[in-house]
């Protein structure tokens, strides 16, 4: 029998969708500190309101993230929650897993942790959810010594990068996504464990424009894969679409009935820059004007692809609405070739990183600082040059902010002469 | 070996990172890595991918609830074990990929799957998939919300979407269960947001031990915290109009809570989008500055989404997204069409507040 | 012979576009301290800088307003100019004048000022520029006595209102520009004339939306003419365009062969709201979805005219950059009848000015006011119902300043009760 | 009865306001007030208005330095009366209209105009009207540039297109002397602005007479300019390089000049408009953040406008403004058709900003 009733929970067993309740439930049976979490959710659910207390410092040594400590206000009632530690365990980049591996991470979790996971975490994480302080050097050792695996990221430091399948799985991937996500973390260790930053700071890598990873909203430096030169045409399959032997969209839109598939409405038409064009033939496409939106490319897998020089954009700077608004990330690089060992990319963010570090406030994200500064402080430290492709428009205001440097005569005034030109 | 707590820095490991995904993979991923050709939806929840050596890859997408326990995952392994050569995956929304490298491989996995509730099919295409979220009162000390039961509720409600693609393009939801918005929904077709609506108290008996007090009056982006004492103690004072209930001062001085049961609410955005097609990424946009926070259903969230979600299906043309056919109609058509009272706590007041008036004599009449 | 040497300005003679170097030429015959204007400016030209100081205070009696304070900083050299003042002349609305009374100001002013004007200011003043001290009780007395009419506005205080020439002269006008901007002209006298605001403010009265006084860009509180009813269509003239027998936008494009009509191409397609389709035979316009754009009213102004319910759309807040950076003004009113003595529109303007000038800071425009404290301040004391046709979109921050009273229960907590439940 | 300053309140006048309009209009345009139907430009600068009783008027439309003497004004009193029953009008944008009751009267009216080089027929329709301006070096105290000499250096220029009607849509052109904008420059296809580049530099010696020391520095929006005292005098410095030459101090205190004859700049701006036709009206934006000011015929300027001009009527679309034109091809493209170099100054840094950053992978290669 249950340790507590939680009748507003086991409202949440029905339905359709798989439960949470019904899962920890079953788990509880071999882990009781469960009981205690329904027990307190339940108290939640009546008080409408937490049960955990402000987090406290908690960590394995050496580190400065990872772990994300919890206490629970009613230690009494439910003990078994007292503490409930969160341990964040990198994942592996485009989240495949062996069952072996993952049975491994499970056993151990099973025994110094509440059996609970989040698969995975809002950043990319592998998410084990709630275990004791005293457990976490532990759980560390174990991680490292037998599963050959790392903390992620908390705190302010560099957070655990991440990305899409791309290659792996995907036609559209521009970029091996998972090569540089594994790479990067591997390079940026010492900023992902030892915080030296003014604030978080996080990388998504995103094969292509569609951003499966969501880099542009949320991540201080996204790398989105992308081409530079023609879509590749295969004008047959084209043929196939209009003549609906091919299904739109790979059969995204299958469930309802569109009406025959309409090239010029639901291709050429929806181009946003309108650089299509169809005479009942052949499908044009006049590349110059692309801005590689991939709509077209969704459209019709089979018959557009990507053209064949690829690279990334890097964009800068996107976070949540704490403190100053939330932000996209801002195009900084148009193009760049991704090869490994990324050294240009890499090159490119270690000065990001070191102007950051320099001019950053306390918690002040690189988009905020960039907000603060502008975009000219920037630019100069990141080496860039600056580009109509990084605005939408130019500015409307005339507030330009002049160097001494770029004004003929620079800035010292002959006070004598002007007046004898000017008197008072 | 094992750790020794008295020689903490005997053989420690550090700063390996993350196994390496390679070992991962399936071996028919591997094979064709960067050699995909293109991929098809056969039917909700399952994709195909042809490669150029002509090998397919069989994907079938299932919904889980992210808060996974250990025995779970197991099942799901098993089935791994059992089907897909021991690989699993799971997506950047939290589903669960299987895979097989063959046609035939398909039915006997989907099978298993259909016979466990915990593994429902879905999730591809022009639908409702998994919704990105937060911990809420399961784990989290800043929550004006839950997060895991108004995601249950809500897609028990929404799960014909799941399995099913009759919408005019994806609809991506989201939930963050305070504006720190950890589930990142500013950029969601359909967002739920938790949020505080009374201005943090001040525990003056303990404040000046517990936070550095100059810390707090800093941490306060509009300035709404002043030094003041108290019954002779130093602590803080704080001006409730013009407080934005950011939650910034809670962060940095666990003597100032926000939550409370009836302050707390839910806000719902809508029409934000992340990726490049078509029109670029936009942020969601508030239509319905609070709902009440209602567990363990959450009635009205659960209606107010449906309403938007349907009325929006019946009305956008083919791949528009949410944002994009309320931007196409106008947002007062749009306000009208779902029905919503339009609020004066939507029109923003914030930073970029200039941008969002409308500076032209072009609108429609309601 | 001219007094100084005016090699530059010379130069200023040559080509097609009236002179004003040869006008004022020409009039410094008779009105010699031209001469030293001249002089004064060739003198600019050459050093590139403006000799004129900083305005002081100068004016009629009782105004605050009316006259722009000038003198020369080189007094001894151009003595002409020493003095060189302003006098604003408040236009009739619309900008006709008989010849009558214009020779009589332009008698007036060659008697007592320099003889030279600008037709018309940027705010629509006529202005007479250049006068002394001693001449401005004398002007304002032949102006108010003589002339029956008054000075315009200037300073912290309302500037003279102006209008295009609505329906004098123009089909489009939904409004009577000329008789709101003047008789809100009258009804604000002592606004104008007195300063009691922290600020200009600005009233522009446009007919339509193609706004041709420019009120959306340059007035506080813009009275631009719409309709809330359907475009009439006369279906035989738009066979009339289309059969090219009448010339689409009466004309405005035909010195370039832009090549046969294209209804489809040239108005279907380039309406904003995508709400009206032609078949070949018929025009059809889903009149709920326009947006009163005026694009296919001014390409076939003889086949389609505005509704028949007519009224404004008011806007509000617009200015120049400085200083907190220029806005256009803001929809307030989507739609308001105007019928003399349009009393409504008048009691909305003046709870606009007297929050304004409760709380706006010196120097602070009711736009920057808008902008500092929020629509929502705004709108209570404008008693204005938010509706969403006042944005273009709704916020994205959830940064909600909520009161007291929306909020259930208050703000009030009950610190014992809260740590009864939430022990720290 | 005349002023007599001995008694300045006796029999005084005040608060009347202007004349009334009815007084003013010619008797055609009186009787079909409000009752027009149509209008058709029958050659650049000549329009027909035809009123529902079937009466007709005929306006010519003259350009005109809007500095204009006495004398001058006189000249069109004078065809006003031979010609338009007495009655003349000044337009919004200083062009002056001559009107007649009868096509008949029309070519008389036109020959006396053609007459006089001071009246040059046109401004009509999809061309290029007159420049609204402001003062300059003629009258104010703050100009970076000046108003009119530049005005008639780039008119005798685009003349051409005053006088016909060959462009995609009308361009507005208008200038300001310096950033208070009495030009309304923030809203036209194109845009001539003054601007100061150097900081205000300090008269130490009198500032503390002339000025009140603490406004001079609360002008400051950007904090740039600091008490300070210098040889014993109170006084105050500035930061240059926060300082953004908004020119505020000067207007609070004319002991701190910004103008400087190698300082002060042409700025360009491109792309505003102000009806609400198709698109919304729009700020213009800067695309050229300095050329040198030349007087007398500024040919920096006029090339620069010129060449913006001509590629913007060679490539846009009928009916298209110069700004719809630059946001359809994208502001990189209008940059590279133009042949424009791309300057960081371009890119915003005031308190939108961030609205104008690029916030997806959209975009076109150069
Ligand atoms: C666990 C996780 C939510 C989840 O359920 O998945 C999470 C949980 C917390 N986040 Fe987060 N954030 C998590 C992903 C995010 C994301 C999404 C992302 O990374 O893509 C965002 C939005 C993107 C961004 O970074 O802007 C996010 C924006 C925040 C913010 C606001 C930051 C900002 O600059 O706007 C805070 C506030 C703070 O740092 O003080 C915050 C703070 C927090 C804290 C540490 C609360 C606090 O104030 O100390 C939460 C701890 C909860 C707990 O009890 O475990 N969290 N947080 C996510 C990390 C798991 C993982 O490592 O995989
Ligand atoms: C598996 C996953 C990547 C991963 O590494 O895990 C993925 C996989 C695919 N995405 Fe995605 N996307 C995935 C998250 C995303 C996200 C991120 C997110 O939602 O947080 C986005 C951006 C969402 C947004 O815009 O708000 C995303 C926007 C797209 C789009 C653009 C759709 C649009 O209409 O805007 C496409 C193109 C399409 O659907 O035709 C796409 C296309 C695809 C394709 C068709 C790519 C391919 O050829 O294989 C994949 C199957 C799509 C499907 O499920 O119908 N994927 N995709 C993610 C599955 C999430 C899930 O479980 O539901
Ligand atoms: C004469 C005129 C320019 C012209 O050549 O036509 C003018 C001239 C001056 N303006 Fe203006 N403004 C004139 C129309 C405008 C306009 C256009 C309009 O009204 O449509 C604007 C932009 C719209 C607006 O109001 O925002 C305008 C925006 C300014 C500003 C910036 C105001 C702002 O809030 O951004 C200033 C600065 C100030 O007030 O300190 C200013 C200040 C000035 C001063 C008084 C200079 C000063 O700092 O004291 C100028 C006196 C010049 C002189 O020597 O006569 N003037 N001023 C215009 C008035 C004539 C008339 O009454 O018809
Ligand atoms: C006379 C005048 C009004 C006045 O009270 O003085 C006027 C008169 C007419 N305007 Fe205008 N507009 C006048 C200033 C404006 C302004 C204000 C300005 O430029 O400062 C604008 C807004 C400019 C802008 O958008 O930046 C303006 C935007 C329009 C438009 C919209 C054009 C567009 O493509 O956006 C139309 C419609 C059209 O041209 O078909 C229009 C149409 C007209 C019509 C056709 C109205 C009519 O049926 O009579 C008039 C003749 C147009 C022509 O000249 O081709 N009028 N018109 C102004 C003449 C100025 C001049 O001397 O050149
Ligand atoms: S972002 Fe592009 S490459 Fe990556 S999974 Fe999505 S569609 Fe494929
Ligand atoms: S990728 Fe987008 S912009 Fe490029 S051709 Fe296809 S639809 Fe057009
Ligand atoms: S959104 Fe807020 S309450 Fe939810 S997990 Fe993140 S920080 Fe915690
Ligand atoms: S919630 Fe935010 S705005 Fe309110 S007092 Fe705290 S820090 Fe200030
Ligand atoms: S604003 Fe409209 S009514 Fe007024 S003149 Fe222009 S077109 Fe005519
Ligand atoms: S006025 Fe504009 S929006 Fe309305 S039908 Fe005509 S073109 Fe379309
Ligand atoms: S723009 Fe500046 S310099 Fe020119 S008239 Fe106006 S205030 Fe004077
Ligand atoms: S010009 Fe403007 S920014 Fe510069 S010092 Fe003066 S007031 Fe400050």
């Amino acid at each position: 029998m249950a340790k507590f009733e939680t009748p507003l929970l086991d409202d949440l067993e029905k339905g359709p969708w798989p439960s949470f309740v019904t899962d920890i439930k079953r788990q509880a049976k071999t882990k009781p500190e469960l009981e205690d979490l329904l027990g307190q959710l339940e108290l939640s659910y009546k008080d409408k309101e937490t049960h955990w207390k402000h987090g406290g410092i908690v960590g394995v040594f050496g580190y400065g993230g990872g772990v994300i400590g919890r206490y629970s206000d009613m230690p009494e009632k439910f003990p078994g929650v007292a503490h409930f530690h969160t341990v964040r365990v990198n994942q592996p980049s485009g989240l495949y897993y062996s069952s072996a591996y993952l049975r491994q991470i499970m056993e151990m979790w099973e025994r110094r942790g509440s059996g609970l996971t989040n698969m995975h975490g809002s950043t990319g994480d592998m998410v084990l959810l709630g275990t004791q302080t005293d457990q976490l050097e532990e759980i560390f050792w174990e991680l490292t010594h037998d599963m050959n695996t790392d903390l992620g990221g908390s705190g302010g430091n560099l957070r655990t990068p991440s990305c899409c399948l791309g290659m792996s799985r995907c036609e559209y991937a521009c970029i091996d996504a998972q090569n540089i996500c594994h790479d990067m973390t591997q390079t940026y260790q010492d900023e992902l464990h030892r915080p030296a930053f003014p604030y978080k700071f996080k990388i998504k890598v995103s094969g292509c424009p569609n951003d499966c990873v969501a880099a542009i909203a949320r991540s201080d430096f996204a790398i989105i894969g992308t081409w530079r030169d023609d879509i590749r045409i295969d004008q047959a399959a084209v043929q196939g679409y209009v003549k609906g032997e091919l299904t739109p969209n790979a059969g995204a839109h299958s469930g309802r009935d569109w009406g025959k598939f309409d090239i010029v409405k639901e291709v050429i038409n929806l181009c946003p820059t309108k650089c299509m064009s169809w005479d009942g033939n052949a499908l044009k496409i006049d590349n110059k004007e692309c801005t590689r939106c991939m709509h077209c490319i969704n459209v019709m897998p089979r018959a557009l692809r990507p053209g064949v020089e690829k690279g990334c954009s890097i964009l800068c700077g996107a976070k949540a609405p704490i403190l100053e608004g939330q932000r996209l990330a801002t195009l900084i690089v148009p193009f760049m070739k991704m090869e490994p060992p990324y050294d240009e990319c890499k090159e490119l963010l270690n000065k990001v990183l070191d102007w950051w570090m320099e001019h950053g406030k306390n918690r002040e994200r690189i988009g905020e600082l960039i907000g603060r500064v502008g975009m000219r402080e920037f630019l100069k430290a990141a080496e860039l040059k600056a580009i109509p492709q990084m605005v939408k428009e130019p500015r409307s205001n005339p507030y330009i902010f002049w160097e001494e440097a770029d004004v003929p005569g620079g800035w010292e005034r002959d006070l004598a002469a002007f007046r004898k030109k000017h008197p008072l | 070996m094992a750790y020794d707590p008295k020689n903490p820095m005997k053989d420690r490991i550090t700063d390996i990172g993350p196994r390496h995904y390679e070992e991962f993979m399936p071996p028919v991923i591997k094979k064709n890595f960067g050699k995909w050709l293109y991929h098809e939806i056969l039917e909700p929840g399952v994709l195909m991918h042809k490669a150029e050596s002509g090998d397919e890859v069989y994907t079938v997408r299932v919904a889980a609830a992210r808060l996974m326990s250990v025995e779970l995952i197991r099942d799901a392994l098993n089935i791994a074990d059992k089907h897909c050569e021991g690989y699993i995956r799971w997506t950047t929304r939290n589903n669960i990929e299987f895979m097989v490298d063959n046609k035939s491989k398909l039915e006997p996995l989907k099978a298993d799957l259909k016979a466990n509730p915990m593994f429902p099919i879905g999730g591809t295409g022009a639908g409702v998939t998994n919704i990105v979220h937060t911990q809420g009162w399961v784990h989290c000390h800043t929550p004006a919300i839950d997060a895991s039961g108004i995601v249950k509720a809500v897609m028990d409600d929404l799960f014909k979407h799941f399995q099913s693609m009759d919408l005019p393009a994806q609809v991506r939801i989201a939930l963050a269960c305070c504006l720190n918005m950890c589930g990142a929904v500013h950029c969601s077709d359909i967002a739920i947001l938790g949020f505080h609506r009374k201005p943090p108290f001040v525990q003056h008996d303990l404040i000046s031990s517990i936070c550095e007090l100059p810390l707090a009056i800093a941490a306060c982006p509009t300035g709404a915290i002043k030094p003041a004492t108290v019954d002779g103690k130093k602590s803080v004072s704080v001006n409730g109009p013009r407080c934005m209930f950011c939650g910034n001062c809670y962060t940095m001085c666990p003597a100032m809570p926000l939550m409370d049961a009836e302050g707390d609410c839910v806000v719902i955005m809508v029409g934000g989008k992340i990726s490049n097609r078509i029109s670029a990424p936009k942020f969601s946009k508030v239509v319905i500055p609070a709902l009440p926070s209602t567990p363990p259903r959450w009635p009205e969230t659960v209606a107010a989404i449906r309403n938007i979600l349907e009325v929006y299906a019946k009305n956008a043309n083919k791949y528009e997204r949410l944002g994009e056919w309320a931007e196409r109609i106008g947002w007062e058509r749009f306000f009208e069409k779902c029905n919503l009272p339009f609020d004066v706590k939507t029109i923003d007041d914030y930073t970029l507040a200039y941008d969002t008036l409308r500076t032209t004599t072009q609108f429609k009449f309601s």
